[in-house]
């Protein structure tokens, strides 16, 4: 008997780091940044496209003219996105479909259209994002609150103040 | 002769002991701490007599707060969490006697004068109030103080206070949320007698006034009426048994410590400089009662000498943390600390067996 | 022959060399029903306790001798094992959740369960109740009692002789139980109640269900019982069918002492004086001690013993004059009458008494002797105090306060380090002596003293009695002494009342027979 | 016709007795009914923010009901279940996981942190019988404590914290806020449904409605039985076999942990964390919700709950706008809602307190009447 509760409640446990992980798996956030850059590769030098249209999922998440970078946000390792080429002002848009696995540990990851469109080894077009140091704080965001903090915060600090030079 | 000093050396080990049990383990851990502090200040490059002189300052600035939980602690009404109503009469008077244009020292005195009505109202209030529910006092005091705190926040707005130094600018009307003191009572009472050696700086004035007061308390709890109310405190069926109204004597405490705490935010503000108003009374009580509670004192004992102890080593570790513990590893924890000390000394206190019966 | 059920042999306890039982020797067979009588104080409930494997009992260093129950030896280390061995008790407080319903009540921690899957994780007690098993549970448990009472009824509703039943349903409902032991189950009930309740006894006496069963209604024994057992001071003195002895037999067993005519012996003539105080028709509501229509005169100077079994309201009477418990009635001092519901008024008239509740009433435990014994003094009639600036200061005079102090504890022997000793250090003879100084020190006109021998040892009784007695001859004070032993009072008064069922059931002068007092005690007992 | 007029009467004396029985929520009724029509606000406004606010607070609310049940009075000490939700929030948001399994992820993390901090609390609670709000209250304080200690130092010095956006620029230390976007409303927003332009979150209801029934289901278990035993008569319960002690800390854990959950959603729906005064009023502001709710120290149920949050907040909501008509000043609106939550609380705990010495008083009037009759 004691030896089936120990059994359940480890199981249990087992469960629940089991949904845990696959939370994690599953839930793994990553930025993908879509570039419609030019790109040197082995001396090989890309040009930019006039217009691509990235769609993810059939939305469309970005609009890119030359060197613009696109932005789209997905959970897992596994991403897949359609692309809208117009090489030229005029020219039929043609489309391609890139499936993507995305390393877990990289927050973000830079794709190098043109590369991709050319078919360059993975190397080549995809590079980590590195944030600069120069990103938004959050202290510049729109802070969402209850009201529920109402200045009693401000109390606290004030319980012991200090006196002023 | 020899055998004369061993036994002696015997006593004191035996007083030490006693005294180390009857101080109880935490109080010990923090005294120490605080020599420690000491110790090390003059190693971090802090100066030893600025130290010691913010000490007095502070210990100036508080005491009287603390001195204000002694006579419900006497009664059996437990900590005073309710202490912000005192502090709101204190608050009042400050305030009036601004507006009514006193200046300099008669500010001060116009202050204390005019709080003490309130004070009184408050008092009987809320004493009454806590006679109707004894055995849960504390929990209700905490209550209590903090919807008067808030209710005067609405005062404070509506209040027809017009004095341009008090009111925010713009509006012409609603009391500002920090009021400077300059030319009022700021330092009245620490400035008085100053005693200036080197860098050691001895608010003189204040600490009189404190020591009057805590004489004052001292000399009550040796008068009938204050051995009544020690007696309540220890056990009240006793004290109906001697004839004792126990309701009587819990209102004077109630009003006692009311008006002590008015007394005490307007020694704070002349110290501090400044008259904090709206949520600045809310947390105003705990670090009150740990203070008292360092120095010694449990739910339903404390004295004069464990006002003067807990204030000096609560206060000692509110200005040395920060000086010594920064300069140590470089991390500015005196504020966690400051929490962690405070409130795990109250939580001692509460979960204590031998206090938790009554 | 078969073995008998439950047999104790030689059962011996002393609390602290307080000896309160001496070879107790008694059989019980299987549905045999045993009445068991006694005076308070006689230890009745020591003995249940120790059968019943009570806390207290080991706390306190165990019992001698043996408890065999079925033929085997037990000793039960807590009343769990008791339980688990089939005996049963109903105690005289109700053990009960106010806001259960009687079934919930009779199967509280026994409740029947269905399993459910989130009990495997986390443990049975995540098992719901089987609400229907446990009201067929319960309904079986009320049906063998043979008293109807409602298994959904909240026992906040209830009239008090279902609670009653409801508890003793709950023992009945383990299906172990062999013995049950009912505590005074009678006291709380209508006469109709107790009546349905001795049915019901005859009723699991049938089914095989010992039963022992403790009361002061003495009629009710011979009623039910099998046998009837009596006990005197720590001694069972009596073991007798009960269909052999009658009422007045089981009186003089219960009161009778071969030291009757020793302790009658110095005795003066009752004064003959003008009646001192005078108590009309006074209630008091003090739990457990309800007085409920009392009237009594105390005569100038006497010593006036107030006697009774326990509950039945003896210590109502002082505390409701004194003002400590809410009370009714008219009390006239002197010629004046004295406000009830008021300490003050009662102290400042030169009433003074010594509560029976020591450590509760009559000390102050965390403070010195000094404050203890000038306490009273000092409030109610400014002694030990020093005027400071023309009297506007009344100043604490430390100095006069441990002179008296130091005159009591050389007066009354009192043991102690020093006057400045915490109260709570000393030993219980020593408080009380302390609680006799206060009142003393008061230099009252009339003293109320309420048990002023309870748990103390026997040097320190004799002395305790001795200063009350010097106390009343040598300053003429007044003095109505309360206590449940009979002989004590016998020892130190001139009349004694006997109170019985809230109520004056007689007075009568200290060197009457036992059996008369015993008669008074037992004859209103609710 | 007299028989009639007495029926009037104890009529009469119902609602009477109904009204001082509901005293609390009838009040806010009052100021409710008061300040709608002064602050303007649309019936359509408000309906979408009380169901917003009610997805967002009552699950944390519930948290409150089993301490109660326990009779261990109002659970000041589930500040601690929040603290750890947040330090839970924080990994996540550290380890960039996102929307619903970040939720889901947090709650799991959240759950260790909870027994322990509720076997701490429990612990000391045990040691201050009689007065476990004033305990509890002390160590939510306490507590705060050490988590400014572990957040503010430990995390990113010893804490890991790999990502530089929630640490404070010295390095260690998180940031005042943290940004929640990535898992916002991520649960209020799956299967949300919008009927007459209210948005109801469908998902957030179905999980309050769950765990409703799970109290529901609470109650008729042996622990839940234990607990009511235990709530109403400690020695009692000890004298038939229950372990008090036990089954007293059980219950704080247990609120612990869902007061945990309750952060996590009640965060998810804010969309950021203040992270270090989210969780100082939040204690306060549902054990005040659970008051106006008609709950008292010694008997809550759901409905309070609900009832609770709905008048509770559209007091909240009203107040400023209709402080603002009356007195020009909005901020008289803002205090004035801090008072009554406060005040709330006080009037409850005073009721709480004077019944249960009222209870004690009645005998002698008994005795009295029982004299009365004699003559």
């Amino acid at each position: 008997m004691n030896m089936r509760k120990v059994l359940f409640r480890l199981g249990t446990v087992a469960v629940l780091l089991a949904i845990a992980a696959c939370m994690m798996v599953i839930g793994r956030g990553h930025t993908v940044y879509f570039d419609n850059k030019k790109l040197e590769y082995n001396g090989q030098t890309l040009d930019t496209y006039r217009r691509i249209n990235v769609f993810v999922n059939g939305e469309q998440v970005a609009k890119l003219s030359a060197k613009d970078r696109g932005m789209a946000t997905f959970t897992g390792q596994k991403f897949s996105f359609d692309i809208e080429v117009t090489k030229e002002k005029g020219d039929e848009p043609v489309t391609y479909t890139f499936p993507i696995t995305v390393p877990y540990g990289m927050d973000g990851i830079v794709l190098n259209l043109p590369g991709m469109i050319e078919g360059l080894p993975e190397e080549a077009y995809a590079s980590e994002f590195v944030p600069v140091a120069t990103e938004t704080t959050p202290e510049d965001e729109e802070i969402v609150t209850d009201e529920f903090g109402i200045s009693i915060e401000s109390a606290e600090d004030n319980a012991e103040p200090t006196p002023e030079g | 002769m020899s055998e004369q000093i061993k036994k002696n050396d015997g006593t004191f080990m035996d007083r030490v002991r006693d005294m180390v049990r009857s101080f109880g383990l935490p109080r010990m851990i923090i005294a120490v701490f605080l020599l420690v502090l000491f110790i090390a200040a003059p190693f971090v490059g802090a100066d030893f007599w600025t130290q010691v002189t913010n000490l007095f300052n502070r210990f100036s600035w508080n005491a009287v707060l603390v001195l204000a939980m002694v006579p419900m602690v006497h009664s059996g009404c437990g900590l005073n969490f309710g202490l912000p109503l005192g502090i709101i009469s204190g608050l009042l008077g400050a305030t009036l006697s601004i507006e009514l244009g006193f200046t300099g020292f008669p500010s001060f005195v116009m202050a204390v004068l005019i709080a003490t009505p309130f004070a009184l109202i408050f008092g009987v209030g809320y004493g009454w109030l806590l006679n109707k529910i004894k055995g849960g006092e504390m929990m209700i005091a905490t209550y209590v103080g903090f919807s008067s705190v808030s209710f005067m926040c609405m005062m404070w707005l509506l209040l027809p206070y017009h004095k341009p130094d008090m009111v925010w600018g713009l509006a012409g009307k609603g009391l500002r949320t920090t009021i400077s003191l300059e030319g009022y009572f700021a330092g009245v009472l620490s400035n008085f007698m100053q005693i200036q050696i080197g860098k050691l700086v001895i608010p003189t004035g204040a600490l009189l006034v404190f020591a009057l007061l805590a004489f004052l308390m001292w000399a009550f709890l040796h008068t009938k009426t204050g051995t009544a109310m020690t007696a309540v405190g220890s056990n009240p069926t006793f004290a109906r048994a001697a004839g004792i109204n126990i309701d009587k004597v819990r209102m004077l405490s109630v009003v006692m410590s009311t008006w002590l705490a008015a007394v005490g935010i307007l020694m704070y503000e002349q110290g501090f400089g400044f008259i904090q108003l709206y949520m600045a009374p809310f947390n105003m009580a705990l670090p009150a009662v740990s203070a008292i509670l360092i120095g010694g004192a449990s739910v339903n004992k404390a004295s004069v000498a464990n006002v003067i102890i807990g204030t000096i080593l609560f206060q000692g570790i509110v200005t040395m943390t920060p000086t010594v513990m920064n300069s140590m590893i470089h991390m500015d924890i005196s504020e966690v600390i400051r929490i962690i000390v405070s409130n795990g000394m109250i939580l001692y206190a509460l979960t204590r067996k031998t206090e938790a019966t009554r | 022959m078969s073995t008998p059920l439950l047999e104790l042999k030689n059962i011996k306890k002393d609390f602290f060399g307080n000896q309160v039982l001496t070879d107790i020797n008694l059989t019980l067979d299987e549905g045999e029903v045993l009445g068991l009588v006694g005076e308070n104080g006689a230890g009745k409930s020591t003995l249940m306790k120790i059968l019943f494997g009570m806390n207290v009992i080991r706390d306190t260093g165990g019992y001698g001798g043996d408890i065999i129950l079925n033929g085997q030896k037990v000793s039960f280390a807590s009343p769990f094992d008791a339980l688990a061995a089939g005996i049963g008790m109903v105690h005289q407080e109700f053990s009960l959740i106010p806001g259960f319903t009687a079934t919930e009540n009779i199967l509280l921690n026994r409740e029947p369960q269905k399993k459910s899957v989130i009990a495997e994780v986390f443990g049975p007690r995540l098992n719901t109740l089987d609400r229907p098993a446990m009201r067929e549970a319960a309904e079986g448990a009320i049906d063998k009692m043979g008293v109807h009472i409602d298994g959904e009824m909240v026992i906040n509703d209830m009239p008090v002789g279902h609670k009653q039943f409801t508890e003793i349903a709950r023992e009945l409902s383990k299906e172990q139980l062999k013995l049950l032991i009912l505590d005074e189950p009678t006291a709380v009930l209508t006469e109709r109640e107790a009546s349905a309740l001795l049915d019901s006894i005859r009723g699991m006496s049938e089914r095989g269900i010992a039963v022992i069963f403790i009361t002061h209604r003495l009629q009710e024994i011979l009623d039910v019982c099998d046998k009837v057992v009596v006990m005197r001071d720590g001694e069972l003195v009596k073991d007798v069918a009960a269909k052999d002895t009658n009422v007045t037999e089981i009186t003089r067993w219960m009161v009778g002492r071969s030291v009757d005519a020793a302790a009658a012996a110095e005795h003066r003539a009752p004064p003959e004086t003008e009646t001192v105080m005078s108590i009309r028709r006074l209630w008091v509501d003090m739990p457990g001690e309800t007085v409920r229509d009392v009237n009594l005169d105390v005569r100038r100077g006497e010593i006036l013993g107030i006697g009774g079994l326990a509950g039945q309201g003896k210590l109502g009477i002082p505390n409701g004059v004194m003002g400590l418990y809410q009370a009714g009635g008219t009390v006239t001092f002197d010629g004046r009458q004295i406000p009830l519901n008021s300490p003050r008024k009662c102290l400042d008239s030169q009433l003074a008494f010594v509560s029976e509740d020591r450590r509760g009433v009559g000390l102050l435990l965390d403070e010195s002797l000094e404050w203890n014994i000038a306490f009273p003094a000092m409030q109610i009639q400014d002694k030990f105090l020093k005027p400071l600036l023309g009297g506007m200061i009344k100043w604490r005079d430390e100095k006069a306060i441990a002179e008296v102090t130091k005159r009591y504890i050389d007066e009354l022997q009192i043991r102690c380090t020093s006057s400045k000793q915490n109260a709570k250090e000393l030993s219980g003879g020593n408080q009380q002596k302390i609680c006799l100084a206060k009142a003393f020190a008061l230099e009252p006109k009339f003293l109320f003293v309420s048990e002023p021998t309870r748990g103390i040892d026997v040097g320190a009784k004799a002395l305790v009695l001795e200063a009350l007695k010097k106390f009343n001859r040598e300053s003429g004070v007044t003095i109505v002494m309360i206590s449940s032993e009979l002989e004590e009072l016998r020892q130190v008064c001139d009349r004694i009342a006997i109170v019985s069922g809230g109520r004056i059931a007689g007075i009568l002068p200290a060197t009457d027979s036992s059996e008369d007092f015993g008669a008074l005690m037992v004859s209103q007992v609710v | 016709m007299s028989q009639n007029k007495m029926k009037e009467t104890s009529a009469g004396k119902k609602v009477l007795g109904f009204l001082a029985a509901n005293s609390v929520p009838v009040m806010f009724i009052l100021i409710c009914a008061v300040c709608i029509p002064i602050s303007g606000f649309s019936p359509a406004y408000l309906l979408n923010e009380i169901v917003t606010r009610m997805g967002r607070n009552v699950f944390l609310i519930l948290s409150l009901l089993i301490p109660i049940m326990a009779g261990m009075g109002l659970n000041f000490g589930m500040t601690l279940g929040a603290m750890a939700g947040e330090i839970a929030l924080i990994f996540v948001t550290d380890w960039q996981i996102w929307g619903i399994p970040g939720v889901v992820l947090a709650m799991i993390i959240s759950i260790p942190f909870s027994i322990a901090l509720g076997l701490l609390c429990g612990k000391i609670l045990n040691m201050a019988k009689g007065r476990e709000m004033v305990t509890s209250y002390i160590i939510s304080y306490f507590i705060n404590g050490v988590y400014q200690l572990v957040v503010l130092y430990m995390m990113g010095s010893i804490i890991p914290i790999k990502h530089t956006t929630i640490r404070l620029p010295r390095g260690y230390g998180i940031r005042n806020t943290l940004s929640l976007l990535s898992m916002r409303q991520s649960i209020d927003n799956l299967l949300a449904i919008r009927v007459a332009g209210v948005k109801i979150p469908m998902l957030t209801f179905i999980i309050i409605a769950v765990m409703c029934l799970v109290i529901v289901w609470f109650r008729r278990t042996k622990l839940g039985q234990d607990m009511r035993a235990v709530g109403q008569d400690m020695d009692v319960a000890r004298d038939a076999g229950i372990n008090v002690e036990r089954t007293r800390i059980i219950s704080i854990v247990i609120s612990t942990v869902l007061a945990g959950f309750g952060m996590i959603i009640y965060l998810q729906n804010m969309g950021n964390m203040p992270t270090y005064s989210a969780h100082s009023q939040i204690g306060m502001f549902c054990i005040a919700a659970l008051l106006v709710g008609g709950a008292s120290v010694d008997r809550a149920s759901i409905g309070n709950v609900f009832l609770g949050v709905v008048l509770f907040h559209l007091m909240f909501i009203v107040a400023p706008s209709a402080g603002g008509k009356i007195t020009g000043d909005t901020m008289i609106g803002e205090y004035f809602r801090v008072f009554v939550s406060y005040g709330v609380i006080t009037v409850a705990l005073v009721m709480y307190e004077t019944k249960k010495r009222r209870a004690k008083a009645s005998m002698g009037e008994q005795l009295q009447a029982a004299q009365q009759e004699g003559e």
